[in-house]
């Protein structure tokens, strides 16, 4: 009898965060605040980054960018090792799997740097917060939503994620499927799932690929800023343009152009700045003691007002926005 | 003896026309299979996307066929198409005006350059080709990565006739597919019917001996990693055009997809021998593999398994080839 | 020529031989890591420390265990880039295993067995059909890869037991030494006893300089070469189960990339890509040169971009410079002689 | 033969070496020779091993610079800056090893570098294959000009080198042994070739070490000794053992002392030998203390059929046993474990790994056996390497250089003491003499004869048919790959073994 997953005992060295909260203490200044998103060079990252830069300007704070060029995990820990050696006070992680960064997460929170994982989860026991965009109810919801209404209620849809191994990508598909057995989605019929890995041309192609195999789809979702984007692009510059609807999670700035040339009807998403900005605010709380992330703990985020740490460390930002050609114009992200 | 000489003549061209043969029937095999089972796979649509998927792989295949035939290599062409992809679409999108013409000189000048800094390396550095460009393959992405950050240009910001380009045709033909075409043909014909392809030919089948024999190595060399870099500046362009969004990962990974491309195309990696039709025909082939499978509905996790072993199948394919000619040619000598 | 005469002129040989050994690449780059190493310690904060030595050697663990193997295979005058996807592949399989209910102590092995496996299938390529490496290689890291998609899906397995996952990245007696580095030294001495000191590793040169000559000597060249692949892939596969140990997470995608980084680092060590020529020292140099320098540059804030470069540039100026050197060196003895012949 | 005699010869040189000297790092390959070769006229050059005589060639074809002196073309200075320069100026080089390019076909071969063009600059593929079926009638050979090069024989290369060298139309004709690998009737061809050139104007440098060939070709001789001048003169001046005391520097005994051995019992039994294509049932037995040479034509399957015993080939039928077991086929470790040795045809490509050391290459086959407890070190290898080395008398610098630096002679002599170092109990010579020079050759042929004295059994292939007559005990004639003839040394006569290698009635 060797270890096995039954036997084995896996609780690891989780750090141990004792410290209780004192919702009065004052937020320190100078605290270094380092983010370490799922890749570099990915518009979506810099906007969220970008906001979380505001976030410790306002906060007085030291900011710093860090991350891989390519979206794998193994880099990523080799960024949190040299975030541990800079002796970071909060490290803002979008986790590229939510394992394999834990134990240097755990070894970060030993020595003192409060994490706060945003965007993607990192395991719960090796981060002190989550930042939620949405809950991943929410996000499923709405894009069968969209789906529904530009499909008139009956067809056949599939999805365009990222890759095969993304987290959230994956919540959200979970939840599109339970409520496309409701009975009021039962014409509506998922044929595919494919994966663009965010790769810009493979979801290009795999766009192609799904429109080729099956004739009668409808609409295309994608909830990926990389993959509605190429998807649109095809469509536009193809005869399918017109027959077939995209929807999803997208960038406006990406979008405007397929919105205005009626390729898409519909899109949403959050707004990613916002991430970035309410991740640094939840560290610098984290930092000061104002917080220790369990439930019901609150603090102040700026001009995001108040937020309560919700079950497991969670924080939501708050429900998405709708995209539509009427209001595609108001914003600049 | 004049007698004698011909009729192998016949058999041996025969022959090596079996090469290219085997690329193309195999493609029958796969297009017959996979239209049987999805009739839209023929369609025109789908057909004109096989086509400008392939055409920016087989133009940078026939620019690496060159170079593989002198047995060296160039693993930097993905990192050349980024450069010379953000150079262009940077240079489009901040002078809107520019016509599409000075566009491909732009990429064809950008790869070119590249192609310098690598032959010079080869030839007068005497540093192995495998290294250089393996060198220059992180120097030039870094180069890339530094100058554009976190930047993406986007199709919005791109001028229209720009990105029509890579749809707009000429008698029906795309032009991304046309430029292919004729750089394929273009490369092969000077490649098997001119003094300097055969001299590339010969300098690969043994580099010493080309020496000896006067061949102007340096300069075959430059040309050729010119030419490789020139054609991945191309390839750039067209990318820039078909994709619309550029950022500086653009053509990450692509070499090996063009070295695979060349070797099925049954370019020996040890240079001498392969035609740069065989290296487009390569190209096609790889793509028809991806895209049927796509159709095919094969399940996403098996694809990548699939065209692995299709590559291997292929090569496999190739050396048959290659040993019946072998065998003919000592059957042929044989006083027995 | 006398006895007496031979005896002084190899006394003379002995110090021209040592001089000459002192300027080949591999002690060149062996000093060059050292100096690197020193520099840093003292010119880059928090880099000296023990923990940030840990980190480092966990960094170049996969890296330098692929490239024991891999050494040996350029030697020869071949190349392996199935390295990577061999090594996801293993991963994923320990992650399906694992979830079925094996106990990783027979895990381990299998996943050593299958890498094995797969190395004897790229050996059989190679060497019972003949197809050249680099071909087949690119196409098994495409098959490797999918396999391991095919094995593992999109999901990843993550909890493997603390006992294991803890002394992969654990030092011993929680002291500076990482338990990894006593695997990583004892196969490294292991492998650089058998190229440099036994009869197998000269018939590895031999082969990787004229592999017909070799053949013509009673080397068994294709058997040599197809073991050499087995031992490659068994090493991916061992690679990978530490792989998923270290970040306790079982993927398909692990390592994906690796393979160059390997190959950069086994040439940057001044292994000949042609075969025929290489050191194992000189590649341990050239691993930790490039480890040390990328931690280096990370902890000053270089981004990756930059890093990139160095990389790139340090591989070219690796074969580059020595070339250089002995260029300046001809020309100046030939115009020294010119010069005599016109007093 | 007839010997043209040496007319003394006025005006300019067509080329002319002066006072050139070239070292490649401590070895000073070649120190201030001088001499001219004359339109219309055959010039050898004559000397030991590393004597310098490739090095020469290699300058006047522009590979080498000369580190001092100069090269004058028609009484003009030149400097070539590559083989490109030399080959402008009308010299056409021949060089000691063959410099084919495998993956092209023999007449894109010959063509190489002054390809005929159609009118669109394109390459006229009729014209080219013509032009080299043309010279192939010439040297009276029969190679398929669209075959690649690969593959073929050392002699068909040879030939191929010598019809790429007649396409050019040079003006100097310089070669550097160009007939170490063909035999009698081949070697004929080339000379009535090469004086026709001759007659025709050009002016010829001729390398070799068989002192027949020069009196039947040349008109003049430089003789060269350890990198320096000794002597140019008219070849009808010296005789054959003048131009040898010059370049050894001493007198040589009898060229070829075979000893009279006691014949021992039988080690090799070779039984219905065949492979396709090839050979078939070749059959013979070797006895111990005895020399059995393999004669017949280039491409007869002399080669093919040792190699086949040694196991580096594979066979299709038949046996072979060796010291009355049968031996294993196809595995040379096999071969050589049993106390077989095989020195092979081919130097560069079989013989010898040219990046390696020259004691690496002596101790590859025995490395096993030197090794102590499985681990090797470099003390036993360079004692071994010294050791035979310096009993075959060769030319080197260090034991640590690469074995591509020395001179083919001492290449050659390498490869020999590699495989004595195993110390067979059978010894396959295939051409062991190839390139060797007058001296080194007896002192080859001693070492071979007094082993056979020893007891060891020793089969030689050689396409010399002095040598053959000469060392041989028994003769085995092969033509086209089966067995022509078994001749005694008695029996053995010039005649006798050209007959049967050419598949005429053989007259007792
Ligand atoms: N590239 C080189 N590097 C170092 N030494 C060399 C090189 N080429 C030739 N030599 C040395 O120069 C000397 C002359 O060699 P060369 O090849 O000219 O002799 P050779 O007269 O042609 O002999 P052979 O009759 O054996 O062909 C030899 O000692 C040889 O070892
Ligand atoms: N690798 C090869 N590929 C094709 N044909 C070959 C090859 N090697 C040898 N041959 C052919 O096999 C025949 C026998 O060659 P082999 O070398 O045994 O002859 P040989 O009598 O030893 O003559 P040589 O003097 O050339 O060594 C020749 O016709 C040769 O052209
Ligand atoms: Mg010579
Ligand atoms: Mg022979």
């Amino acid at each position: 009898g060797g270890t096995t997953k039954d036997s084995a005992d896996n609780s690891g060295a989780a750090a141990q965060t004792g410290a209780s909260a004192d919702p009065n203490a004052k937020l320190k200044e100078g605290l270094k605040i380092a983010f370490l998103p799922k890749q570099l060079n990915n518009p979506y990252t810099d906007v969220e980054v970008g906001g979380g830069k505001v976030a410790a300007g306002e906060l007085k704070g030291e900011y710093k960018l860090v991350g891989p060029n390519d979206a794998s995990a193994s880099s990523q820990v080799s960024y949190i090792n040299t975030l541990i050696q800079q002796q970071q006070d909060v490290i803002g992680i979008a986790a590229n799997d939510p394992n394999a960064v834990c134990p240097s997460l755990n070894q970060a929170r030993q020595a003192g740097i409060k994490i706060v994982a945003f965007d993607s989860d990192a395991s719960k026991d090796c981060r002190d917060v989550f930042i939620n965009q949405a809950t991943t109810q929410g996000i499923g919801e709405s894009l069968v939503k969209m789906a529904s209404e530009l499909a008139g209620g009956s067809g056949e849809i599939a999805i365009l994620s990222a890759t095969p191994n993304a987290t959230n990508q994956n919540a959200w598909i979970e939840v599109m499927k339970t409520e496309l057995a409701k009975p009021e989605n039962a014409k509506l019929k998922l044929v595919k799932t494919a994966y663009g890995n965010d790769d810009d041309q493979k979801s290009f192609q795999e766009a192609q690929g799904l429109l080729q195999s099956y004739p009668n789809l409808k609409v295309i979702v994608s909830p990926t800023t990389v993959g509605i984007a190429a998807a649109s692009r095809y469509v536009s510059s193809s005869n399918y343009k017109g027959k077939v609807a995209i929807t999803g999670l997208g960038l406006p700035n990406q979008m405007r152009e397929y919105v205005k040339d009626g390729t898409v009807k519909k899109f949403a998403l959050w707004n990613p700045a916002d991430i970035g900005y309410l991740a640094a605010y939840a560290g610098a709380a984290l930092a000061s003691g104002q917080i220790s992330g369990q439930q019901g703990e609150k603090f102040k985020a700026g001009k995001l007002g108040e937020y309560t740490v919700g079950a497991a460390g969670e924080i939501v930002l708050g429900p998405p926005t709708e995209f539509t050609a009427e209001n595609i114009d108001q914003f600049n992200f | 003896m004049t007698a004698t000489a011909t009729a192998p003549r016949h058999l041996l061209s025969g022959l090596v026309k079996v090469r290219e043969l085997g690329i193309i029937l195999a493609l029958v095999l796969l297009v017959g299979y996979t239209a049987a089972s999805n009739p839209r796979f023929l369609s025109g649509q789908s057909i004109r996307d096989i086509l400008l998927n392939t055409a920016i792989l087989a133009v940078m295949a026939a620019g690496q066929a060159v170079v593989v035939i002198t047995r060296n290599i160039d693993l930097s062409v993905g990192s050349v198409l980024g450069l010379s992809a953000f150079t262009v679409a940077t240079m489009m999108s901040d002078n809107p005006g520019l016509p599409m013409v000075v566009a491909i000189l732009v990429g064809l000048a950008v790869g070119g350059a590249a192609g310098v800094l690598n032959g010079v390396l080869v030839r007068y550095g005497r540093v192995p080709a495998l290294v250089v460009t393996l060198g220059t393959l992180y120097m030039f992405r870094g180069v890339t990565y530094s100058w554009a950050g976190g930047q993406q240009v986007n199709a919005d910001e791109l001028p229209r006739h720009f990105l029509t380009f890579a749809n707009d045709a000429v008698l029906g033909i795309p032009w991304l597919v046309l430029i292919a075409l004729v750089v394929v043909g273009g490369v092969a014909l000077l490649m098997r019917n001119y003094r300097v392809g055969r001299e590339l030919y010969a300098m690969g089948s043994s580099p010493q001996a080309a020496e000896l024999a006067g061949i102007k190595v340096a300069r075959n060399l430059l040309g050729a990693f010119i030419l490789s870099g020139a054609l991945a500046g191309l390839a750039g362009v067209l990318f820039a055009a078909r994709f619309g969004t550029v950022d500086a990962a653009a053509g990450t990974g692509l070499e090996l997809n063009v070295v695979a491309a060349v070797v099925v195309g049954g370019v020996a990696v040890f240079g001498g021998s392969g035609t740069v039709w065989g290296a487009g025909l390569g190209a096609l082939l790889l793509t028809v593999i991806g895209s049927s499978l796509t159709v095919l509905d094969i399940n996403q996790f098996w694809q990548q398994a699939i065209v692995g072993a299709l590559i291997i199948l292929a090569i496999c394919a190739d050396r048959l080839v290659a040993v019946r000619i072998a065998r003919s040619l000592r059957k042929k000598d044989s006083h027995v | 020529m006398s006895d007496l005469a031979r005896g002084g002129k190899q006394k003379d040989n002995a110090v021209l031989e040592v001089r000459r050994r002192l300027a080949t690449w591999d002690s060149i780059i062996v000093l060059l890591t050292v100096f690197v190493l020193v520099v840093a310690s003292f010119s880059v904060t928090n880099f000296g420390t023990s923990r940030n030595f840990t980190f480092m050697i966990l960094d170049l663990l996969p890296i330098v265990l692929v490239a024991l193997p891999m050494t040996f295979i350029i030697v020869t005058g071949e190349i392996d880039l199935s390295v990577a996807s061999t090594l996801g592949l293993a991963s994923s399989i320990m992650g399906y295993l694992w979830n079925q209910g094996l106990s990783i102590e027979s895990i381990i092995p299998i996943c050593v067995v299958v890498g094995a496996v797969l190395g004897a299938i790229n050996g059989f390529l190679v060497t019972g059909l003949g197809l050249p490496s680099l071909a087949v290689t690119i196409g098994t890291l495409a098959l490797y890869r999918g396999l391991a998609f095919v094995v593992l899906g999109d999901g990843a397995v993550a909890d493997f037991p603390f006992t294991y996952t803890g002394w992969v990245t654990g030092t011993i007696g929680d002291g500076p030494v990482p338990n990894v580095l006593v695997l990583i030294l004892v196969l490294a001495a292991i492998f650089g006893v058998i190229l440099h000191a036994t009869p197998f590793g000269r018939s590895l040169f031999a082969i990787g300089a004229n592999a017909q000559a070799a053949h013509f000597s009673g080397i068994r060249v294709a058997r040599t070469k197809f073991w050499l692949y087995v031992v490659s892939g068994a090493v991916a596969g061992l690679v990978g189960v530490l792989w998923t140990l270290r970040y306790s997470s079982a993927r398909a995608d692990n390592g994906a990339g690796l393979e160059l980084a390997v190959v950069a680092a086994v040439l940057l060590g001044g292994v000949s890509i042609f075969g025929g020529k290489g050191s194992l020292p000189g590649v341990l140099a050239g691993v930790v040169l490039l480890a040390a320098l990328q931690n280096a540059l990370r902890l000053q804030d270089v981004s990756g971009q930059a890093l990139n470069i160095v990389t790139g540039a340090l591989l070219v100026l690796s074969v580059l410079l020595p070339n250089i050197a002995t260029s300046i060196r001809t020309t100046w003895q030939r115009r020294k002689l010119r010069r005599a012949a016109t007093v | 033969m007839t010997a043209t005699p040496g007319p003394s010869r006025p005006g300019p040189a067509k080329l002319e070496v002066r006072d050139v000297t070239k070292s490649f790092g401590a070895v000073a390959a070649v120190q201030g020779v001088s001499f001219p070769l004359y339109a219309g006229e055959a010039h050898a050059l004559v000397g030991e091993n590393g004597a310098g005589k490739s090095t020469i060639v290699k300058m006047l074809a522009g590979v080498h610079r000369p580190d001092t002196g100069t090269l004058a073309v028609d009484g003009a200075e030149v400097e070539f800056a590559g083989p490109a320069d030399a080959k402008a100026a009308g010299i056409a080089v021949i060089y000691q090893e063959p410099t084919l390019f495998p993956d092209l076909s023999v007449a894109e071969n010959i063509a190489m570098g002054n390809q005929p063009l159609t009118r669109l600059r394109q390459i006229d593929r009729k014209a080219m294959h013509a032009n080299a079926a043309r010279l192939f009638t010439r040297l009276g050979v029969h190679i398929d000009p669209d075959r690649p090069a690969r593959g073929l024989s050392i002699a068909d290369q040879q030939l191929v080198e010598i019809a790429k060298a007649l396409s050019s139309e040079a003006r100097v004709l310089i070669m550097d042994e160009p007939t170490a690998a063909l035999s009698g009737v081949e070697v004929d061809r080339l000379f009535a070739v090469t004086r026709a050139l001759r007659d025709e104007g050009a002016a010829i440098m001729f390398i070799s070490h068989r002192f027949e060939e020069i009196t039947a070709l040349c008109q003049r001789v430089t003789i060269m000794r350890d990198g320096r001048h000794v002597c140019t003169e008219p070849v009808a001046d010296l005789s054959v053992d003048d131009m040898i005391r010059r370049m050894v520097g001493r007198d040589l005994s009898a060229l070829f002392p075979k000893q009279d051995t006691e014949i021992g019992e039988t080690v090799l039994e070779v039984e219905g030998l065949g492979r396709e294509g090839v050979f078939r049932d070749v059959s013979f037995t070797v006895r111990a203390g005895e020399i059995v040479a393999l004669a017949g034509l280039v491409g007869a399957g002399r080669s093919e059929v040792m190699q086949a015993v040694f196991g580096v080939d594979r066979y299709d039928t038949g046996s072979v046993r060796f010291l009355g077991k049968p031996l294993k086929a196809g595995s040379p470790r096999a071969a050589m474990a049993a106390g077989m040795a095989l020195v092979p045809e081919d130097r560069r490509q079989q013989g010898l790994v040219m990046d390696l050391s020259i004691e690496r290459n002596v101790t590859l086959p025995r490395s096993r056996a030197l090794a102590r407890l499985g681990l090797l070190f470099g003390a036993a290898e360079r004692r071994e390497a010294t050791s035979w080395t310096s009993q075959l008398q060769t030319k080197l610098g260090r034991l640590s250089d690469p074995v591509g630096t020395l001179s083919g002679g001492n290449q050659q002599k390498v490869v020999l003491a590699k495989w004595l170092a195993t110390d067979p109990k059978l010894l396959i010579v295939d051409e062991p003499t190839r390139g060797i020079d007058v001296g080194t050759k007896a002192e080859v042929h001693r070492l071979m004869s007094s082993l056979a004295a020893r007891g060891l059994a020793v089969v030689m292939v050689s396409s010399e048919l002095p040598e053959v007559l000469g060392m041989a005990d028994r003769i085995i004639v092969l033509r086209e790959g089966h067995v022509a003839a078994r001749l005694t040394r008695a029996e053995a006569t010039e005649e006798n073994v050209m007959y049967a290698a050419m598949g005429q009635q053989v007259t007792t």
